[in-house]
């Protein structure tokens, strides 16, 4: 039953939802908001044991001996608990702990460990990027012309860098993209398709 | 032991570069020099067409971003939005990752009082909903339907604002302020099937892949990354943080430039080297 | 030419009435809906200057008129959203010009219905069933036991010489995943190329080391290595401590793998599955030891880091198609097939497309037309 | 004083510490930041997203058909017993096929038609051409039934040259963004924590 339900629930939905796309006819409008409806539930519910196995996994450490990794399991679980109570009791609003916490713990240390990246990228130019191969020449001068082309110093350096770095976003680079768009567009519809006709059963994990 | 040293010196060099980055972008933001800034077509565009909006019209800002893009995305929803509420546009803010809510609910609230916007009255933050296809599917139907209540947790009824709302149909927009794949989502069920007007206002990394659908018509026009904040701050005749980090802007590109460029003369050569 | 249009001018201009009310079913749609359209021209021709529209609708059975608002005096539109289905409507316009003189318009009665399809959407409709005849008819094929044919992949032969090389140099492999979760398809990939790597490296005796960024990950990859290990017949080569979970950290992660890069120094770096922003640092460090790298992802990003950085690179698609290719997996191979064949007949109506438009057919791409 | 300003700055300066090497308060900076993410996406999901589209329907406005997917979210969670882990999966496939239903038309709709017709362009300029040539040469180089040799290893050649410009464009567009992001900040601690810069 838990092998042949999930199969015979993605024919059926996955059927209904393709073809409805076609139907403007009232009755079947009903049952999609509901399905809409349903699949939002759900979803929130997966992410939130997402989040458990998150909880789960350093509760195990927490209470375990491992002194180095102990202090760090025990932080998560005290940031965990904190903003979930303060955020299911106390209000998210202007003026709660939530949002103070919000604002100035979660938000700029998030931002801050992403603009690590840029000294990172700052050290691969110099030790990273290489132009190994015509191809990789290519990739280079593209993007040196777009990075030219998208500041005021181009502009200054030369009025043709700004319309070149315009024509290749416009022209080749998008082009490109779009014969990739169609590509991924015709494998999500096979991979759509084999999960409706239950040949795709990764997801039931294993094969 | 030869090899150990050389590593040495390689994370040596590596802070060095680090320290040099630093400064080249902290340098130009205490001492500014103001370079002129272009405005490119596609920022235009998107000006152009909020511009030419009716006052009243409803526009939804989607924000569908993290924490991690910020330093980006609230520049240029804080562009989007000034210009909106000046022209006394409906404002309906969502969220479409859980980050953007709190981010959102924010960012309506303080420009909104730039303005004297009554929360209820001009404007609105509907919340955060998980699995964008689904949410973006549903808002095609009855949005009070999808939504029963905002942020705060009122019903939705209850606004003004909400007054003549059903559905996509009566919204001229989807600004859709995201640092992922979420505007091209916007693009799939709610352009396609329904036929609103999205546009994009998204980070720098996520530029290129919205050209194709610029081309095609399927977005209104574009607007992406500091840059594109910066522009648009230019647009509206208020320039902010955005347009005071475009000198740094330039001189972090210049740099990684150089740094490209010396790092390949050096491989070219330490080949040539080799070679003899 | 002007002459002609002014005599055309001349003579509609007496006869033209105000009016052309016409009200129908909406069509392609759920019902409860008529739409009412006129014409705009003979107002606009008209002497009088017209300021307001007025519009009211009657059940044919029943008697009085109800209002349904005015209407802006340029629009030539009015779509009905309150009927009734089944219902029969007729409307009246109430043209009123600047002196205050009307005209009044009715329309033919007009009811509205739901429909069962789209017709705009036709044409989505036919792409769909040329996909699902196309792609049924391989997928039939891959079950029967089909054989599809994959063109040589480039990459995939510089895996096999880099392991090679690692062996020759007698230094370590060392394989990641990258960040991605088992569920991901580039994480699944991942386990196909893993398992061809680790029979390599079990036959030529070379250790492979395989930090990972996911404890469930970690214990797939043990598994499908060990398999392989067994598969080429050396299972006591097998070091189960080599391939292990490091941290969920991202930035963490590619601290240590840096670590572990400048201290056993590889010959040979694989990236293969779902990438985020810890690839540069990865792909840096791995260049700077003077290892042979090469990256599949689909990851698009990471991908132009990754050209930069790496020996060969696995596009997108391409590092599916390799992963399908080395699992011999008929499924894979036969859905691959059948995209192929799709992208096939979108090629050829791409061209035969820009012909017809150069040729000035451009109107006929209106079928392309989506709503 | 803004207390929330310095301790944003105090943490900032931990992640900072990284770009030295990993070491204790990066970790522990890093630590907090995902317990934090963590309670804080839970708690607004839950309360924003179930109790509005899930309990107020059923305890409040007795709307109880909104029971099974409550249920069906609540089968999610056997993935921790190991024996009736494999009932999760009917939960999954509710989301899986739905999925699936929905991707097929928008793929075709958006993906295909709409930037097919986008490219069938008259053949009059060079731009015009290019478009064409490179649309078509991407997706030779992602044909895999015939090997990279005559016509087609011309297309795919080309192809592969147009994906590289592609990439460059991107690349150029991804510095460009994290620079930003340590534009924003430096803002933030030159300007809002030091005072240096308005």
């Amino acid at each position: 039953m838990h092998r042949k339900l999930p199969l015979l629930i993605c024919f059926a939905l996955g059927t209904f939802m393709l073809v409805q796309f076609f139907v403007p006819h009232k009755a079947s409008t009903a049952l999609y908001e509901a399905i809409l409806d349903w699949v939002q539930i759900i979803y929130a519910f997966s992410l939130l044991v997402g989040a458990m196995m998150l909880i789960k996994h350093h509760a195990v450490i927490a209470s375990g001996r491992d002194a180095k990794e102990r202090p760090f399991s025990i932080l998560i679980l005290m940031g965990i608990t904190v903003m979930l109570v303060a955020g299911l009791f106390f209000g998210r609003g202007e003026g709660t702990v939530f949002h103070w916490l919000f604002q100035n713990v979660q938000a700029p240390m998030q931002a801050t460990m992403f603009s690590l990246l840029s000294f990172f990228v700052a050290s691969a130019a110099y030790r990273g990027f290489r132009a190994r191969n015509s191809q990789a020449i290519f990739l280079l001068v593209a993007a040196i012309i777009v990075m030219l082309g998208r500041i005021p110093v181009g502009e200054i350096i030369s009025s043709y860098i700004p319309k070149a770095a315009d024509w290749i976003l416009n022209v080749p680079s998008m082009a490109a993209r779009r014969g990739i768009y169609i590509g991924i567009a015709l494998g999500t519809i096979a991979t759509s398709l084999r999960v409706i006709l239950g040949i795709e059963r990764t997801y039931l994990g294993g094969k | 032991m030869g090899q150990n040293d050389k590593n040495k010196m390689g994370i040596q060099g590596r802070h060095f570069i680090f320290i040099l980055m630093a400064i080249v972008v902290a340098a130009p933001l205490i001492f500014r020099v103001g370079l002129p800034l272009r405005v490119t077509a596609e920022v235009r565009q998107v000006y152009g067409f909020l511009d030419r909006l009716p006052p009243h019209s409803a526009v939804i800002f989607s924000f569908d971003h993290e924490t991690s893009t910020l330093p980006e995305m609230v520049p240029l929803a804080e562009a989007l939005l000034r210009h909106c509420f000046r022209k006394n546009l409906k404002v309906f803010g969502m969220a479409l990752l859980a980050e953007g809510a709190a981010v959102g609910d924010d960012n309506l609230r303080r420009i909104g009082s730039e303005y004297d916007k009554k929360y209820g009255e001009d404007y609105l933050f509907w919340g955060f909903r998980p699995q964008f296809t689904t949410a973006i599917l549903a808002l095609g139907e009855r949005i009070d339907h999808e939504f029963p209540s905002d942020y705060t947790g009122q019903d939705i009824r209850s606004f003004p604002v909400m007054e003549g709302i059903e559905n996509y149909k009566d919204i001229a927009a989807v600004i859709t302020v995201g640092d992922g794949d979420i505007p091209v989502y916007w693009v799939n069920y709610a352009q396609a099937r329904y036929g609103v007007k999205i546009i994009p206002a998204v980070t720098a990394v996520m530029a290129t892949t919205m050209y194709p659908f610029l081309q095609s018509g399927q977005l209104v026009g574009l607007a992406a990354g500091l840059k594109g904040a910066a522009e648009y701050e230019m647009l509206i005749g208020k320039p902010g943080r955005a347009v005071k980090g475009m000198d740094a802007q330039s001189g972090a590109h210049i740099f990684v430039i150089i740094l490209i460029l010396v790092g390949n003369t050096v491989m070219i050569a330490g080949r040539r080297r080799k070679g003899r | 030419m002007i002459a002609l249009c002014f005599a055309i001018f001349l003579l509609i201009l007496p006869t033209a009435a105000i009016g052309g009310v016409r009200a129908f079913d909406t069509p392609d749609d759920g019902g409860n809906s008529i739409t009412v359209v006129w014409d705009t021209e003979p107002l606009r021709a008209s002497q009088a200057e017209y300021v307001r529209i007025e519009i009211q609708r009657r059940v044919v059975s029943g008697s009085g008129w109800d209002d349904l608002g005015k209407i802006p005096i340029d629009d030539s539109v009015y779509v009905d959203d309150n009927v009734e289905n089944g219902v029969g409507y007729t409307y009246r316009l109430i043209f009123t010009d600047v002196s205050g003189g009307a005209i009044i318009v009715d329309s033919e009665p007009a009811k509205s219905s739901p429909q069962l399809f789209n017709s705009r959407r036709t044409n989505v409709l036919i792409g769909v069933l040329i996909c699902i005849v196309v792609l049924g008819y391989y997928f039939y094929r891959g079950r029967k036991g089909g054989f599809f044919y994959v063109r040589p992949i480039a990459g995939l032969q510089a895996i096999d010489e880099a392991v090679g090389r690692a062996t020759e140099l007698g230094k370590p492999i060392l394989y990641s995943a990258g960040r991605g979760s088992m569920q991901r398809v580039a994480t699944i990939a991942s386990m196909n190329v893993l398992s061809s790597v680790a029979t390599k490296a079990a036959e030529y005796n070379t250790p492979l080391l395989f930090p990972n960024n996911d404890p469930v990950v970690a214990a797939v990859a043990q598994e499908v290595a060990y398999e392989a290990y067994v598969k080429a017949g050396h299972p006591d080569r097998y070091v189960a401590e080599n391939i292990f979970y490091l941290t969920d950290s991202q930035f963490g992660y590619a601290a240590a793998v840096d670590g572990i890069m400048v201290r056993q120094r590889p010959a040979t770096n694989l990236f293969m599955g779902s990438f985020e922003a810890e690839s540069l640092i990865l792909a840096e460090t791995g260049n700077s030891i003077g290892a042979i790298q090469i990256a599949g992802t689909d990851s698009t990003i990471q991908l132009s880091f990754f050209i930069v950085a790496c020996d060969y690179v696995l596009i997108g698609e391409e590092y599916f198609a390799a992963s399908g290719y080395l699992a011999k997996d008929p499924l894979v191979l036969s859905s691959l097939k059948g995209q192929d064949m799709l992208k096939l007949i979108l090629g050829i109506l791409l061209i035969l497309g820009a012909i017809l438009v150069t040729a000035g057919g451009g109107e006929l791409l209106s079928v392309l037309e989506i709503g | 004083m803004n207390y929330g300003i310095t301790v944003a700055a105090i943490l900032t300066l931990a992640i900072y510490s990284f770009l030295y090497k990993d070491n204790p308060f990066y970790k522990a900076a890093e630590h907090i930041l995902l317990g934090v993410s963590v309670g804080y996406f839970v708690a607004v999901t839950v309360s924003t997203t179930l109790i509005p589209k899930l309990f107020i329907p059923i305890f409040s406005e007795g709307k109880l058909s909104y029971i099974i997917p409550g249920i069906l979210g609540m089968v999610m969670f056997l993935r921790f017993s190991k024996k009736l882990s494999p009932y999760s999966r009917i939960p999954l496939s509710i989301i899986i096929g739905v999925g699936a239903g929905v991707s097929i038309p928008a793929m075709m709709q958006a993906q295909i038609i709409a930037q097919m017709k986008a490219t069938m362009l008259p053949i009059n300029s060079l731009s015009n051409i290019i478009i064409i040539v490179a649309v078509l040469s991407v997706l030779i180089y992602f044909y895999f039934s015939q090997p990279h040799k005559g016509a087609i290893g011309v297309g795919a050649k080309i192809g592969i040259y147009f994906l590289m410009i592609f990439f460059g464009s991107t690349f150029g567009y991804t510095v460009m963004a994290r620079i930003s992001l340590l534009i924003g900040r430096l803002q933030f601690l030159l300007g809002d924590w030091l005072g240096f810069i308005d």
